[in-house]
């Protein structure tokens, strides 16, 4: 199975893009820009994969992608106090030791990539990778997906208890039954 | 068009991401830098799948690279937050209570 | 293939009783809240009697090879539950009537789930969720006390777990695209014919993910701040039950992972680093915690021996286990003494304990000595199993260097050790200061346990060979 | 009945420690013990019969760690059985002389049951891993008695003793687990490992699992270069803490290189006598010389115990000289064996009258004494003997042993005769000290000092009894040690 | 006694001493008013034994140590040792019971007790016939002489006295441990020889161990071991016989007691050294070397230190020196194999010795002094200690009548036969004791009223209450004038060597 001559030029030029928006990231001078490089990064990385034929996959790559860059946006505005267009920055330290520790990442991984005897394509991908997807999710990776789930959970409980000053107790009191809630901004959100 | 080449531009993103975490200051940039190491990876699983193992498996593993993503995402702002509500900051360099 | 539910009975029961607490707990009064404690420590009873059940069945692979429930699982399911039922009793005094106690209890029982999820993996990406699974309750746990080097030491972590996570998941990527599968069955027989070069850095990559967990060189600088910044709760449940299933999971990683890649002398490369670092990090720490945290880096490294001799010996998977049931219950029962006297937070404070508070420096001393590797505790049996296992399996100077720095933490050990031996000062230490009772239990039971452990270590080794 | 004799203390330390109970009680119970321990030992003594070669007396097996090829095994022989009566005593011994203990007697008593325990178990163990269990609890034991009890820099020097004497304790365990990797089937059960003899053609991994063991052992015994722990140990030790470490802890080395290291590593040991053999005669001399210097009484009594150490090692390094004569060898390591006896009992009784100068006095200076004799006649006269007895004089223990060693070193390796001028040496710097210390005009502190109390004479007294009774009819207790002796070196001639 | 069985009756005479020694010094000051006579009584019951046990000549042997028996016997060399050594003990005993005012009294139990087990030591070395046993009682006697020249152990001089002769004669003591160590050796290579291969199995303390330690066996040992038994045994002799180059410890330990003098140097401990190369003679024969070795210290030690005790000017000095010059007679005895001249001689002199030492001590308790110039006019106060002394003296210096005269002419003989060197040095020596009662006679004899130099309680560095009470005593002694504190000294010849360590200086009466 093949993407074809347009299809190579396309997904070249969006490689290109991925890296050079990728390195944008940490040379533009505001946070807000490097959030757009990185967003474009992945939306140019997601429609690489929609070209190579995954389309559910490369699809919640991009929403997924959007939806991060939202809430980054939304997190900058709200914690940082920042007019993301226009602040400038410069925030790094050890920069060129963590240069070179990439680059040499890089080096290694170049070389290891160019030298070694990759394998032959084994088998034919399926005509209708996303249902195959399904099917493998329900079957034989049910498992994964199980402690996924798991895992969805433990994010949930774990990010709002980090995130969140107060808790419960300090907005209904100990008995929950305080009714509205005492919140200091009154709107319900707790805060 | 080979699995070597795609391999390349994964390790390209992946070695951008990294120089990322390693010399931002901003908890949130070293987050985009970890997140432009996924991005990678995510590559790098495409080609395989493309190139090596056109199988459902490698599907499930791009699926997993994107959960972690998302759930790393998730847990780093909570970690940013938690942290700027303490400590009134969200500079890594600044948190250097805990040494030696 | 799938459906396979009985096995899996320890595993679901956490889950159930993850959320059953979480609910719970939402819906209680302030005051009421140990009825989410209750019911976590009961999902953790039962799922340890249902790993006791299924210790006794014969080892079996569900949901299509993807999960092994085998003597090693069965083993880190007993020992995490155990470890975590010890956690939950030394962390009452702090969590009891805690805005977030019932928070708390999901955390650990999911991070306990995500713990034993790791060491039955047979499957790349069973271990790459297991490994965020087990990660992310501690991300929370350790920033739960909101304090500020509670929240320093939740980003330190957070950095470093998910810098590794993701290098976890490279490896994951290329050793599924290179051996045509993720399971280890497959892989096994798939790995000797790929690429050497990609499989080592594969290998490596995973590897590095999971010494994150283990708190091994490189992945160990979380663990000190860890222990130091976060509650006492947290810093003994971080610092001991992700290590069961993250070095379960190395075990059997290297295992499958062809010889060719000489992953095991990186193994004990790793083990060496670890053990060497942990110690001399250890010597010069005045905060008793702090120092537990690197002691738990060298404890790491001795853990690595036997796995470095996997394959080679027979003695491997079994002192592995031995290994870690004592130092888990040595390591909890260390921290469940700082967690009675929590406003004790340099090793001088502790002068006077043995005469105020007898018990409760006997349960230092023994556990501390455990950690030494003294005989009759717990770890002593482990250590005498893994050098005999490291020897055994080719690692001679691997053994000595571990046998130089068993004797060189004698040395920061005495120094928290000695102080407590010694007559202090009526008006300012342990005697004018009531410990919390409920850690002070849970340090004496965990003691015990120490001893007991040390005493029919036998019974374990005997099961797992 | 030996794990009785064995665990008995362990319980009584158990109930001393738990037990809330005023001293008194807690001093009692201590003797009562010491009394049923001294009881069983005789028991034993008289129902013990020679076992044959390989076997042992009283002996019992239950399964510990069947993992890893260890049992829980106990049982005697010729060479435990004497060393098992020593411990019993030297305890004893140290419970009477404890009777006036006014710091925290139930700690103290708790504690120096659990060594008791720990020091026989030792002598008993018929495996390595049970060995080794007891062996590095009697360090720990030891550390706490000096660290709890001592005076002067005892945490430095406890620390000093527990780092060097663990750092000891975990080379042997290297050493135990090399004869466990080269045993096949993988045991540790010392009797098995004996017939095997596992390393027998192994060349240069048999001397390095030797030298593990050897080098283990030799920081317990310890010998030169490895003995800079014990003469502050002993310094800031209290009385009873080292009549017990030289006494007993001390033969816990030697010990082991008739009981481990001979006969499990013959040929690695036949390769190697003469090292050790040189480090005896080292050991003799330099722990001789030193002593001669030292001005603390308790220090130089340390080093002589170098320097009576040194005729062990001595002694077992001539019985690996296979080209000799294996009469010589035999009579060179039953010395061996009665000097351990013998030292333990005099250096036992020497350290509880070193005790009661910083008692009264708080000072070991011999410069701060002279004309003991006068105010303390019996102190005096108690002294002169013990010193007597560890110079080896005879009719005392001493005599026995070094004659014994002497002989029969010197007739398989002529060159031990270098380590004679040890036994003079030490002769000197002991009269030299009891002269300053008891003759003379009664001056320094010694005026109005208190002579010893009844518990302190009934303590040493019966060590020097003990001594004197070997010194001068010795067969009974060589009946005992010459069979075992004899089969030591035909191991150790494999 | 008739009931006993021959070795019943050997091991009554060893350890019926040793049991009572040891009891009475246990006992302490509880036996103090019985100590003298059950010395005495010991002493006449050890005396009958020994007569008995020399007409009866029992051997005993029970097992020792590993390898060797615990042998003791009495033969005709040994019977007559063992006679003398107790009819001395005897006199010495009565002697030091008698005592009234010397160093005796001040703990008799203590000092009885230790001189019943100096005897036992002396008896079991004389009868001694395996190595262990003789090593055994040759330490003890060594033990026991230093607790006894240490008796008044509040003066450190003569502690130190008893240090040094205890650790000279130690050192030469060393070489019979090695003896030891080089006969079993022997024993075993001589018995493997015989025995072919079968030394394995045999048992310890069997009959190839058991023959080597044997003093009889001792010259029938394979060559290089012989050697080096010979050498040993003959170190550890002449370092118990005050030889050259050991004899200077003999000068200290004449700060003992005078009962203790007499009898550590009459008949018992110095003699012993002579008796042990006697009773060797064989072997050292057998070498070849070791009896021209023997002859050859053996009579050069006659010769200076017979030189040295014309010089001096101490009595018990004077009288020490020339027991070791006596005893290089001996010892030149037992290297020219004049077994029976040397045991005349050695028994001779301890007779001859034994009243001097006594004479001296009786003087000493009497005057307080033992310096000869001090002593003028002694014999006169005392006209039978006198005539005793002038007797003890002529025969001393060989005068023809005495028995020294005899044995010493016998031992001349034998030197001639050997070497003609060797004679003209032995006669040469045995000139030097003829000018030496002269010379003691000079100074005790009857001419001048004694004197008692005041200068002598002034210089001691004893404590005050001592002091005192000798003055007490010097009160009962009316006689005694002060006088110039200074003695002649013009007589004695300076510079010795020091290296045998007598005075060469007149020096200070060493007394207390």
């Amino acid at each position: 199975m093949s993407i074809g001559l347009l299809g190579t030029v396309v997904f070249w030029m969006l490689a290109v893009i991925a890296v050079l928006c990728g390195a944008a990231v940490f040379r533009v001078d505001s946070m807000a820009r490097a959030t757009y490089a990185l967003a474009v990064s992945f939306i140019a990385v997601g429609a690489q994969v929609l070209i190579l034929g995954l389309s559910y996959i490369g699809v919640i790559t991009v929403l997924m992608m959007i939806m991060e860059m939202a809430i980054m946006a939304v997190y900058m505005i709200m914690f940082m106090g920042m007019n993301p267009a226009l602040m400038p920055m410069n925030m790094v330290h050890g920069n060129k030791a963590a240069a070179v520790t990439a680059a040499g990442v890089f080096a290694a991984l170049a070389t290891g990539i160019l030298l070694a005897p990759w394998p032959d394509r084994a088998g034919v991908p399926d005509p209708d990778p996303t249902a195959a997807l399904g099917e493998a999710l329900i079957g034989s990776k049910m498992l994964v997906m199980i402690v996924v789930s798991a895992v969805l959970l433990a994010t949930v409980v774990a990010a709002l208890v980090l995130a969140l000053p107060r808790g419960r107790y300090d907005r209904f009191g100990d008995d929950l039954r305080r009714r509205p809630p005492a919140d200091p901004q009154p709107g319900g959100v707790g805060r | 068009m080979t699995v070597q080449l795609v391999l390349l531009v994964a390790a390209a993103l992946f070695s951008v991401g990294l120089y990322g975490a390693l010399s931002q200051q901003v908890v949130v940039m070293v987050m985009m830098g970890l997140e432009l190491m996924i991005n990678g990876v995510i590559l790098a699983a495409v080609a395989c799948y493309w190139f090596l193992t056109p199988t459902p498996t490698a599907q499930v593993v791009l699926l997993v690279v994107i959960a972690a993503m998302t759930v790393e995402m998730a847990m780093g702002f909570a970690v940013a937050t938690l942290l700027h509500r303490s400590r009134n900051s969200d500079m890594t360099d600044m948190a250097t209570d805990l040494s030696g | 293939m799938s459906g396979q539910v009985g096995p899996l009975l320890p595993e679901i029961i956490l889950l159930v009783g993850a959320v059953a607490t979480l609910l719970t707990g939402s819906f209680l009064p302030r005051p009421r809240q140990w009825v989410a404690r209750i019911i976590a420590v009961a999902a953790l009873i039962a799922a340890a009697a249902a790993a006791v059940i299924g210790l006794a069945a014969s080892p079996v692979q569900v949901y299509d090879l993807t999960y092994t429930i085998d003597v090693p699982t069965g083993v880190a399911r007993l020992v995490v539950m155990t470890a975590t039922l010890l956690v939950i009793g030394l962390g009452v005094d702090e969590l009891a009537g805690n805005s977030r106690e019932s928070e708390t209890y999901t955390l650990l029982l999911l991070g306990a789930l995500g713990t034993v999820v790791l060491s039955g993996a047979a499957d790349l990406l069973v271990l790459a969720v297991g490994f965020l699974l087990a990660s992310i309750p501690l991300y929370a746990l350790i920033g739960m006390i909101r304090t500020p080097a509670a929240a320093e030491a939740a980003m330190k972590t957070y950095l470093l777990g998910a810098l590794l996570g993701i290098l976890l998941l490279l490896g994951v990527v290329l050793l599924g695209g290179v051996g045509d599968s993720t399971r280890y069955t497959e892989l096994t027989a798939g790995l000797p014919a790929a690429p050497t070069g990609v499989v080592a850095v594969a290998a490596v990559a995973v590897l590095g993910g999971l010494m994150f967990k283990a708190g091994a060189v490189p992945g160990h600088f979380w663990v000190p701040d860890a222990a130091q910044g976060a509650g006492g709760t947290a810093a003994a449940f971080v610092t001991t039950v992700p290590k069961v299933g993250a070095l379960v999971a190395v075990y059997r990683l290297v295992e499958t992972v062809p010889d060719t890649t000489h992953l095991r002398l990186l193994v004990a490369v790793i083990a060496a680093l670890s053990m060497t670092l942990g110690n001399l990090a250890a010597f010069w720490q005045d905060d008793p915690r702090r120092m537990l945290g690197w002691s738990t880096v060298s404890q790491a490294g001795y853990l690595l021996i036997p796995v470095a001799a996997a394959g080679r010996s027979d003695l491997a998977l079994p002192s592995l286990l031995v290994y870690l049931a004592g130092y888990a219950v040595s390591n909890v029962t260390a921290f469940a003494v700082t967690a009675a006297l929590p406003r004790f937070r340099t090793l001088a404070d502790y002068r006077g304990l043995a005469a105020g508070r007898p018990w409760l420096a006997g349960a230092l001393l023994v556990s501390l000595l455990s950690l030494v590797g003294t005989p009759p505790t717990a770890v002593f049996v482990g250590k005498l199993s893994i050098f005999t296992a490291g020897w055994d399996g080719g690692l001679g100077w691997l053994v000595v260097l571990a046998v130089l720095n068993s004797v060189a933490s004698l040395f920061y050990y005495l120094r928290w050790i000695v102080p407590s031996l010694r007559r202090g000062a009526p008006d300012s230490g342990p005697l004018a200061y009531r410990p919390c009772p409920w850690a002070t239990t849970t340090a004496i039971v965990g003691g015990t346990a120490v001893v007991g452990v040390g005493l029919t270590a036998g019974l374990i080794l005997a099961l797992a060979s | 009945m030996l794990s009785v004799l064995v665990f008995l203390p362990l319980l009584a330390a158990v109930i001393l420690a738990v037990v809330k109970m005023p001293d008194a009680a807690a001093k009692v119970g201590w003797l009562v013990l010491s009394g049923l321990e001294l009881l069983m030992v005789a028991l034993i003594w008289t129902r013990y019969q020679t076992p044959p070669p390989g076997e042992m007396a009283f002996a019992q097996r239950e399964p510990w760690l069947p993992g890893v090829g260890s049992s829980y095994s106990v049982g005697l022989d010729g060479l435990s059985l004497p060393l098992i009566v020593l411990t019993v005593v030297v305890f004893a011994a140290c419970a009477v002389y404890a009777w006036r203990e006014q710091h925290r007697p139930r700690a103290q008593a708790a504690l120096f049951c659990f060594l008791q325990s720990m020091c026989l178990g030792v002598f008993a163990a018929q495996d390595l891993v049970v060995f080794f269990v007891f062996f590095d609890l009697s360090i720990v034991g030891m550390y706490f008695a000096i660290l709890g009890w001592g005076h002067g820099q005892a945490a430095r020097s406890a620390l000093k003793f527990f780092l060097y004497t663990f750092l000891g304790s975990l080379v042997l365990l290297l050493g135990f687990i090399g004869l466990y990797v080269a045993a096949d089937p993988h045991t540790f059960d010392m009797a098995e490992l004996t017939r095997q003899a596992p390393l027998r053609d192994s060349g240069w991994i048999g001397g390095l699992v030797l030298a593990a063991v050897v080098i283990g052992l030799a920081i317990k015994t310890p010998t030169v270069p490895f003995h800079t722990w014990l003469p502050p140990a002993h310094t800031d030790a209290p009385a009873i803490g080292s009549a017990v470490l030289a006494g007993v802890l001390l033969k816990l080395g030697t010990y082991g290189f008739v009981r481990i290291a001979m006969p499990m590593l013959p040929q690695a040991w036949q390769a190697w006598t003469w090292v050790i053999i040189t480090v005896g005669i080292v050991s003799v001399l330099y722990g001789a010389l030193v002593a001669l210097a030292q001005s603390n009484l308790k220090r130089m009594i340390a080093y002589t115990s170098v320097n009576h150490m040194g005729y062990i090692v001595l002694a077992v390094g001539a019985a690996g000289v296979v080209t000799a004569d294996t009469t010589t060898r035999q009579i060179a390591v039953i010395g061996a064996v009665t000097q351990m006896v013998s030292h333990g009992l005099i250096t036992a009784a020497l350290f509880l009258l070193a005790g009661v100068l910083h008692e009264r006095r708080g000072s070991y200076q011999i410069a701060d004494y002279g004309g003991l004799a006068g105010p303390a006649p019996r102190y005096a006269g108690l002294l002169a003997v013990a010193a007597f007895a560890s110079l080896g004089i005879p009719a005392f223990s001493g005599f026995i042993a070094e004659f014994q060693v002497f002989t029969g070193s010197i007739g398989a390796a002529p060159v031990t005769a270098l380590a004679l001028p040890g036994i003079l040496i030490v002769a000197a710097l002991f009269l030299r000290a009891l002269q300053q210390l008891l003759t003379g005009t009664t001056r320094g502190k010694s005026p109005d000092f208190l002579d010893v109390r009844t518990s302190e004479t009934l303590a040493v007294a019966p060590l020097l009894l003990a001594s004197l009774v070997i010194g001068l009819l010795p067969r009974f207790l060589l009946d005992v040690i010459e069979p075992a002796s004899r089969v030591v070196v035909d191991l150790v001639s494999r | 006694m008739s009931a006993l069985s021959p070795g019943l009756l050997l091991w009554l005479l060893v350890t019926l001493p040793a049991a009572v020694g040891a009891g009475l010094c246990l006992a302490g000051r509880r036996t103090d008013r019985v100590a003298g006579p059950v010395g005495v009584a010991v002493t006449v019951a050890v005396t009958g034994s020994a007569f008995a046990a020399a007409l009866v000549r029992p051997a005993v042997a029970v097992p020792f140590v590993a390898g060797a028996d615990f042998g003791l016997g009495v033969d005709a060399l040994s019977a007559l040792v063992v006679c003398t050594v107790s009819v001395v003990a005897l006199l010495v005993m009565i002697f030091a019971a008698a005592e009234r005012g010397g160093d005796v009294p001040t703990a008799p139990s203590r000092f009885f007790g230790l001189m019943l087990l100096f005897l036992s030591a002396v008896l079991i070395t004389a009868t001694a016939t395996t190595l262990p046993a003789l090593l055994f009682s040759w330490e003890v006697m060594g033990a026991t002489s230093y607790a006894l020249i240490g008796f008044r152990w509040r003066v450190t001089e003569r502690v130190g006295g008893g240090l040094t002769a205890f650790l000279t004669t130690r050192a030469a003591d060393l070489g019979l441990y090695l003896a030891a160590g080089a006969a079993l050796a022997g024993a075993a290579v001589a018995g493997a020889a015989v025995a072919g291969a079968a030394v394995g199995g045999e048992p310890v303390g069997g009959a190839v161990g058991g023959s080597g330690l044997e003093l009889a066996n001792l010259p029938a040992l394979p060559a290089p071991w012989r050697d080096v038994v010979a050498a040993g045994v003959l170190v550890a002799g002449l370092g118990k016989a005050a030889q050259l180059p050991f004899s200077f410890w003999l000068s200290r330990a004449m700060l003992g007691p005078s009962p203790v003098s007499a009898l550590l140097h009459s008949a018992a401990m110095v003699a012993m050294g002579g008796y042990l190369l006697l009773r060797v003679a064989p072997l050292l024969a057998a070498t070849g070397w070791a009896a021209t070795a023997a002859a050859w210290v053996g009579a050069p030690t006659a010769l200076v230190l017979g030189a040295v005790a014309v010089a001096q000017t101490d009595l018990k000095q004077l009288l020490a020196a020339s027991t070791a010059a006596q005893l290089g007679f001996v010892v030149l005895a037992a290297g020219v194999s004049a077994t029976a001249g040397g045991t005349a001689h050695l028994v001779a002199h301890a007779a001859t010795k034994a009243l001097l030492f006594l004479a001296a001590g009786a003087w000493l308790n009497a005057l307080g002094t033992k310096a000869l110039p001090a002593l003028r006019g002694a014999a006169r106060r005392w006209p039978l200690v006198g005539v005793c002394a002038t007797v003890g003296l002529l025969a001393l210096a060989g005068v023809a009548p005495f028995s020294l005269w005899a044995t010493k002419d016998e031992i001349l003989a034998a030197a001639r036969e050997r070497s003609p060197v060797l004679a003209v040095v032995t006669l040469a020596a045995a000139v030097h004791p003829r000018r030496m009662p002269a010379r003691c006679w000079r100074w005790c004899g009857p001419d001048r009223p004694m004197t008692l130099p005041t200068g002598m309680t002034r210089r001691n560095p004893a404590p005050a209450g001592f002091r005192a009470r000798r003055r007490r005593r010097c009160c009962r002694w009316p006689s005694v004038r002060p006088s110039s504190g200074r003695w002649p000294c013009r007589r004695c010849p300076a510079g010795w060597p020091p290296l045998w360590g007598f005075p060469v200086k007149p020096g200070r009466p060493r007394s207390s």
